[in-house]
């Protein structure tokens, strides 16, 4: 069930160009969360901001009650995020939205691929696919060199490609000239990333069973305003909410 | 005695805050934050005849203390609202008020219709200002003799009050609620949103795929406090006001310009807990300003109190 | 090669900022906190033909990210202007912008009249859309007849360019906007303030004397580049667009609207400093969104990027 | 000249219900600062508040470039403004408006008359008086005991007399009550607070020469906006300019 809370900020860091990555503690139980799940929080706390901003969970130590997001500033609600200082309460939405069913899958081996602010949520799956026993692969794709961050995570859980679109870092392109140039096996892959990277993804992957995270502009978080539908194959006003429903889905249960 | 409690044509409200159309679904998700019998009344999300799907994402922007929505009235259509979606909320004492909307008056028609077919809805609200939608919707609300047409008609059909819900986007308001009075409104509901747009700089288009969307949020209530003040001063039916509110004391001054309930949109999305928030703070808003009862308050911005002298 | 620099008629603009009228005074009290010849021009307050003490305060109030004024065209006459003001002004290499007020068209014609026998003034504002005064202003901007007609009379009696200020207090801008580019308009000057209202809940009546102000703001924005993206796809004269303006980024967005330059109003009063702060600011917002100049902005908002898959 | 500036707030007392000190450190000079002047308080950094508050400078200590303001909360402005915290800054404009001419008056005996929060202002001034050798009287009114405020410093220079609306403190009624029942004499009188009781002192003290200081809402604060004027007897379309030629007038020279 989802509730609002009150998250303290114990510390911010830079961790890449405009990426922040925040530690904060719960003071209600995080046990129910799953990965891929996301919050959804307040800016500020007059009237300037009416919506809130959903960033997704990129890390969980369930019992110490701390939680990990990371996220990049690129407008003004994550700008006044970063601006935030430790002690400062966060104002939030917990658990939103349904993760990657990690637990209902019958999985060996793993492909994650994550682009941008579409990486950390992958960190946190990552985590709990080898806690399982299950090996994965990465592959990441930033901007460029001064945006990559959590390779050193990554690489710790086990194979990680980085990917820049101007080759300053790792290889040169994007996350599906990775996949084609090294053809991995894997059971079932996981995507977050923006929109066009999740169809080029699901496009190159067509022929294997997977599950993106998508992104889209949200009003409630919670379901009851259908900002965030996305069209699903079955009729012509057939939908899902990102935020609700998603923001994980199979491949093809969505159109992209 | 509740001194929250308000009488409007169809409804008995124990209180006089309500979840705004669109900005709280059907009510099912919600209703695991609160119980839904704390609210005054519920306005569900817009009904039209068939299913619509509605437009392209991304649908909402947010601008300075508002935002913009561009949904395009989504929803399963009116019949599946009423088999599938209204049933969950008759467990509650809170009268349902369902909202109305168009390309046609044909279509207005049979979606009231359908709805005086069921016994579980208290009131309509007429939904002649959607702006988010390319055929009907705010076209009905920007002319008075479609207004006036559309509100008569609706009305033969349906077996319970209808609020006719305004636009803001109008030369003269009072003009469009004048005319919907005629043509037999028992009430009026207002305002919609403000068409506004959101440019992204790096994209060079607008945000909304839409273009356009309406604009909700604090920075339309003083156009809302405005509008309802003057359309009291020249209607008799009652308003149910909206736009902007996200306190106690703004449903005060919504009760003062001459709303006798209102109804609480885009405030739910920053906090989910808004309308029990307001419902609770209420009493003390009314008594500190001199008031004994939301009805006592209702159009009280119209006398002038005069200026004391005293030191503080 | 100045980036910043725009053509207009009447107007050879050093950058595309200028402060909105009312907003600004006649310069001497800004003119302490920097440079004016910084400025790409200046809209001086409204003049009418005789002095007016304009409304009863209190003539402000805060909104939610706006303000709502009702200062009422308080000015000492169009004379006292061009003879006690006017030539402070021209110290500086900017042009002054005059707006026009009034409550005939004849008052409108005696003020253009007087206007253009100064050599002082580069264009005129015609200010057809405050809403703040008991006759004329407001009801020349919202009839397409009167619009035209006060447009027309002006023209004939004016020798620098016109800029007709539209009001955003009605159904339809763009006939408003056809209206005055038929009757030989040489630029708009969008948007003026939106009619609002706010409600003292202690002394239970209106906050402004005047009950009614014009709400301006970062609040008005969104209905600013609306309707100056409607109007710049269906007029060809230029506009000067303005509505909530705080950061070069807003230029931008009104420019990439389809405005041609831009002034900044209630921003003045946060910042004193917000103007020549945008215009430092703006060569650089330009450059991260990929222009080369403020022309090369202008209206690029109508044509539509597509999107990249870049991982970020 | 105005200048825009940030002050460092380094404390901040309820000395009275809703009503708050500030001790504020400035970078800039304050040597030209004159009692009864204001300055003018940008609220928050966001867009949410588009208009400075006007606060008058309740004390300063010049070689130590610290000032004192005194306010109540009446509204979203001043809640705000109280809510902040030590080593924030205040975003101001300084020093704004006319204060009073003490410097070009003939006084021996003066006879200061605060309403509420038009108290503040009247601190600086009597001190500076004192200073100067001049006599001072001084009568305050509030609402009620609970809003009384800075008595005993005003007691250290001169007579003082306070007077509340309901009697909860000092003598019950109007700072006019006082007035008439104590019939001081003086040279002139200076008096701060809200218009109804500037409007009542001035009648009472009609044959008397004194300064007012008035409130008015402000946009600007800087004279450019007109929100603030104030009528004057010369014709029906003079008007003084709280903000520039104000807040202090001679008693005579606005039309209350
Ligand atoms: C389920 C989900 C999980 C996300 N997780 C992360 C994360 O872990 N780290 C991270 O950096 N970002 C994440 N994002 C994207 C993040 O929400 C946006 O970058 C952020 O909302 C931008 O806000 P802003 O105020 O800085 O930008 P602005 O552009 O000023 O925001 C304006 C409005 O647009 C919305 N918006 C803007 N960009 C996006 C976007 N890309 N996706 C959704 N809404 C957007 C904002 O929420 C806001 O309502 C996630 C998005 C979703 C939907
Ligand atoms: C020259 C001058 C000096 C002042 N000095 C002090 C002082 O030392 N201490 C103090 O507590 N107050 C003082 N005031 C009054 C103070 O400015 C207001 O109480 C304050 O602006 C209220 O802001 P708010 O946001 O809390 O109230 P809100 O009612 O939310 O404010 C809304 C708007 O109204 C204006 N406003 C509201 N009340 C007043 C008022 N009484 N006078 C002027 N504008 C008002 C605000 O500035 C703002 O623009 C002074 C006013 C003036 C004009
Ligand atoms: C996301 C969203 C969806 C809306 N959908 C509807 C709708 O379906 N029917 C309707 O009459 N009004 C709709 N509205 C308008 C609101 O009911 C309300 O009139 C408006 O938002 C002003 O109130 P607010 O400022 O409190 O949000 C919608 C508003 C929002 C923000
Ligand atoms: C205090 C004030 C006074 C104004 N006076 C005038 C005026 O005299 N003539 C006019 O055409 N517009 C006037 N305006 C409108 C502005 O020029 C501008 O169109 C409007 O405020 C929107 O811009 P902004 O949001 O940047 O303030 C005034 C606005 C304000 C806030
Ligand atoms: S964001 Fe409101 S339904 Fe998904
Ligand atoms: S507040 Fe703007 S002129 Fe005084």
């Amino acid at each position: 069930m989802i509730t609002k809370s009150l998250l303290t900020i114990e510390q911010v860091n830079e961790i890449a160009l405009d990426t922040f990555e925040m530690k904060l503690k719960a003071t209600v139980s995080l046990d129910e969360v799953e990965p891929g799940q996301f919050i959804h929080i307040r800016i500020g706390n007059d009237n300037a901001h009416q919506l809130r901003r959903p960033i997704s969970i990129a890390d969980l130590d369930k019992p110490k009650q701390m939680m990990t997001i990371v996220f990049k500033v690129v407008g003004t609600g994550t700008e006044t995020l970063a601006q935030a200082n430790v002690g400062d309460k966060l104002d939030i939405l917990l658990p939103c939205g349904t993760g990657y069913p990690i637990d209902k899958l019958e999985v060996q081996k793993a492909l994650l691929i994550g682009g941008g602010i579409g990486v950390p949520p992958l960190y946190y799956l990552a985590k709990q696919l080898v806690q399982k026993g299950v090996e994965v692969i990465v592959i990441l794709g930033f901007q460029s060199k001064e945006y990559v961050f959590y390779e050193e995570k990554f690489a710790s859980l086990g194979v990680c490609h980085v990917v820049t679109n101007d080759g300053s870092y790792g290889s040169k392109g994007f996350v599906t000239n990775v996949i084609q140039e090294q053809s991995p096996t894997f059971d079932y892959y996981f995507s977050c990333g923006p929109t066009p990277m999740l169809r080029a993804v699901s496009q190159t992957l067509s022929d294997k069973k997977g599950y993106l995270s998508l992104e889209e502009r949200m009003g409630c978080g919670v379901g009851t305003c259908f900002a965030c539908v996305i069209p699903t194959p079955e009729s012509s006003t057939s939908y899902k909410k990102v935020c609700q429903d998603g923001p994980v889905f199979e491949a093809d249960e969505v159109i992209l | 005695m509740n001194n929250l409690a308000v009488e409007l044509p169809g409804l008995s409200l124990k209180n006089p805050i309500m979840p705004a159309s669109g900005c709280f679904g059907f009510g099912r998700e919600y209703s695991k934050f609160y119980d839904l019998n704390k609210l005054g009344a519920i306005m569900i999300k817009a009904a039209t005849k068939e299913a619509r799907f509605g437009n392209a994402t991304p649908r909402v922007a947010e601008t300075a203390s508002g935002m913009l929505n561009a949904i395009g009235l989504q929803n399963p259509g009116v019949e599946k609202i009423l088999a599938e979606e209204v049933p969950f909320l008759m467990q509650y004492a809170t009268p349902v008020i369902a909202n109305v909307a168009g390309s046609t008056i044909e279509e207005y028609e049979a979606v009231a219709e359908a709805i005086s077919r069921s016994s579980n809805i208290a009131a309509i609200e007429l939904n002649i200002s959607c702006p988010n939608v390319k055929e009907g919707g705010v076209q009905f609300g920007t002319d008075p003799t479609l207004a006036s047409e559309v509100t008569r008609r609706v009305k033969a059909k349906s077996n319970v009050p209808v609020y006719v819900k305004l636009s803001p986007n109008v030369t003269d308001i009072v003009e469009i609620a004048k005319a919907v009075e005629a043509a037999g409104a028992d009430g009026l509901s207002m305002i919609n949103t403000l068409t506004g747009m959101q440019i992204d700089l790096h994209k060079r288009k607008p945000v909304l795929a839409n273009k356009i969307g309406g604009m909700s949020g604090p920075a339309l209530k003083p156009i809302a406090i405005r509008m309802i003040y003057q359309v009291r001063q020249q209607v008799s039916i009652p308003i149910i006001g909206m736009g902007g509110i996200t306190s106690a004391e703004d449903v005060l001054e919504f009760l003062l310009a001459g709303a006798s309930a209102v109804a609480v949109g885009t405030a739910n999305f920053q906090n989910p807990f808004i309308c029990p928030e307001i419902i609770d703070a209420l009493p003390g808003v009314l008594e500190k300003c001199g008031f004994s009862s939301v009805e006592d308050a209702i159009g009280k911005g119209h006398e002038h109190a005069t200026a004391d002298i005293s030191g503080a």
